[in-house]
């Protein structure tokens, strides 16, 4: 076979799949193979130009259409489902503070996490559990999905817009300045 | 300007301007939020005492207006007031906490609550899949096809099958007598022996004293004691006992 | 837009749909353009040699993978099993009693035989309906395979050790000693 085969059957295999790969997945079908991120991003840059681009998300591989096509494939008039600002802002929350507890997020929010909240970016396949955090009551804690980083095209959670600087400005602390009980905070502990 | 319908009209409330809709916000923090916002500052210079004047204004006017506040923001503005006197008097080391600390902390709040708004929006401003880009709409699927290959010896075979043999085997059961007391035989001995007495005895008494068989005694024991049971629901005797493990009395109501 | 541009939103179009589409269905996304003939024949040669094509069926445009890249979709791999008891035991059964129905099987292991443990025998292809009994009820019996005697050695099924063997063997005994060597004990032989 040509030199350029592995690429074929790299394209084929992300192509046919009926969601992302991982590396280890890929490797199933094509066989190990050290060069196989290299080979992604042969693949990816032979791609970008296209209609088609071969992206990474979260460690997961998969093609999509060009974001600038949009208006070619949009379904005219379709709706999108809203998400309420609730959500909006509790996925945001559990985005930038991963692993975070749902008292973390109604701290940070001031108010009480309806379930439904959780609920919604649950289905949307946006949050998951993950785990419990080892304190008193042992609470389950949230983080993203890396259906959260495809959707919202992010290779990684590092690309969460503005992550550095929130970071540098110390508000993505667990722990404010001081530990202080202010009103809202309390109601939920 | 023309009059409006004061039904239609917006109130507005002091400093902040803002449209008195309760509903609208979610929660105190988000109220003390657009009330900082509208400082025009950043939040990091914000003045705390002057956002406290603005959220007490803003309550004191929902009173006026007979607005049913929640709790939770009376709370809010009971805390503030306190922050408020706290930040205003001569300071005092021994404040515990200090009240620089807290208002350092609400403005950490503010901060990181506009900080997750904005991160939300950018979020949502970003090309999201099923809106901007597409995946495949009818994938045709990856497959793994595992082709089992068995590890199984004739050893593994023959045996298997010498240890159904051995299992299904002739096997010689050896069904022993247990000597027992049949309850209808207690009850006829109960009743034979206790007569008409009419005085508590115990039921111990009446148990046979020269049983060398253990097992047999305990069989005897046992079925006397549901024998009595069994008369004294028939209402032939009446049972007896003190206390616990005392011993069981019992004698004759006929 | 560059030349290049009708291209991209072809591949993205024709990728991105739940079925083939035909001339008038890409028209709808694209606009009219009488070159759509010519724009999807340019764009299959593009792809001509790639691990996706884009293929005509019918008047319908789709991708699909490269028919030589069928491998890398289906792999199989080996996966060495071990059988259940249940398995091993029915198996020996119907080896030494065949032709046998399943009542049978079941009255010799003393046991209910579950219709999983035949599939897998089965599926193994190591035993084989082998007829109706005439018997009330007619049941089906089973007999084992070509590939059992390959699979064991055995010339014939008569090769396997009769019940005196097994005595002498010790494999009569209650707990037969798995790390027993036996003569017959190896499959090499």
């Amino acid at each position: 076979m040509s030199t350029e085969s592995p690429l074929r059957a790299l394209e084929a295999i992300i192509f046919a799949a009926a969601a992302p790969l991982t590396l280890a997945d890929i490797a199933k079908h094509i066989g190990e193979r050290g060069d196989l991120p290299h080979l992604l991003r042969d693949l990816a840059a032979a791609y970008a130009d296209r209609g088609i681009n071969l992206v990474e998300r979260g460690g997961r591989w998969h093609f999509q259409t060009a974001p600038d096509l949009a208006h070619h494939l949009r379904p005219s008039r379709e709706a999108v489902r809203k998400l309420s600002r609730a959500a909006v802002e509790t996925l945001s929350v559990i985005a930038y503070h991963e692993p975070v507890t749902r008292p973390e997020i109604e701290e940070i929010r001031g108010v009480a996490v309806s379930g439904g909240t959780i609920d919604v970016l649950m289905e949307a396949g946006w949050i998951r559990p993950a785990g419990r955090r080892e304190t008193p009551g042992r609470p389950l804690q949230y983080a993203t999905t890396p259906g959260f980083l495809a959707h919202f095209n992010l290779i990684h959670r590092r690309d969460l817009p503005g992550l550095a600087d929130l970071k540098a400005a110390g508000l993505l602390d667990r722990e404010p300045p001081r530990e202080l009980a202010l009103p809202f905070s309390s109601t939920d502990d | 300007m023309l009059a409006e319908d004061p039904f239609d009209a917006p109130h507005r409330s002091g400093p902040a301007t803002l449209v008195l809709q309760l509903g609208s916000w979610e929660g105190p923090l988000d109220l003390l939020l657009t009330l900082a916002r509208s400082q025009k500052v950043d939040l990091a210079q914000i003045s705390i005492l002057a956002l406290v004047d603005q959220y007490l204004v803003f309550i004191r006017e929902a009173k006026a207006l007979s607005l049913e506040l929640a709790a939770d923001y009376l709370v809010m503005a009971a805390w503030l007031a306190y922050l408020k006197s706290a930040l205003l008097l001569p300071p005092d080391p021994e404040a515990e906490p200090d009240p620089h600390d807290m208002a350092l902390k609400l403005q950490f709040q503010l901060r990181r609550l506009d900080a997750m708004r904005d991160a939300g929006a950018r979020l949502l401003a970003r090309p999201q899949l099923g809106w901007d880009s597409f995946g495949r709409a009818d994938p045709e699927g990856l497959k793994l096809e595992t082709i089992a290959r068995y590890d199984t010896s004739l050893f593994d075979l023959i045996s298997a099958y010498g240890a159904i043999k051995a299992r299904s085997g002739p096997a010689a059961h050896i069904v022993r007598r247990r000597p027992v007391m049949a309850l209808d035989e207690a009850i006829e001995c109960l009743e034979a022996l206790l007569g008409k007495s009419i005085d508590w005895t115990e039921l111990s008494r009446f148990l046979p004293t020269d049983l060398a068989d253990e097992s047999y005694a305990r069989s005897v024991l046992a079925s006397t004691f549901v024998a009595a049971l069994e008369l004294t629901r028939l209402g032939k005797m009446s049972l007896s006992q003190g206390a616990a493990f005392a011993p069981i009395l019992v004698r004759s109501t006929q």
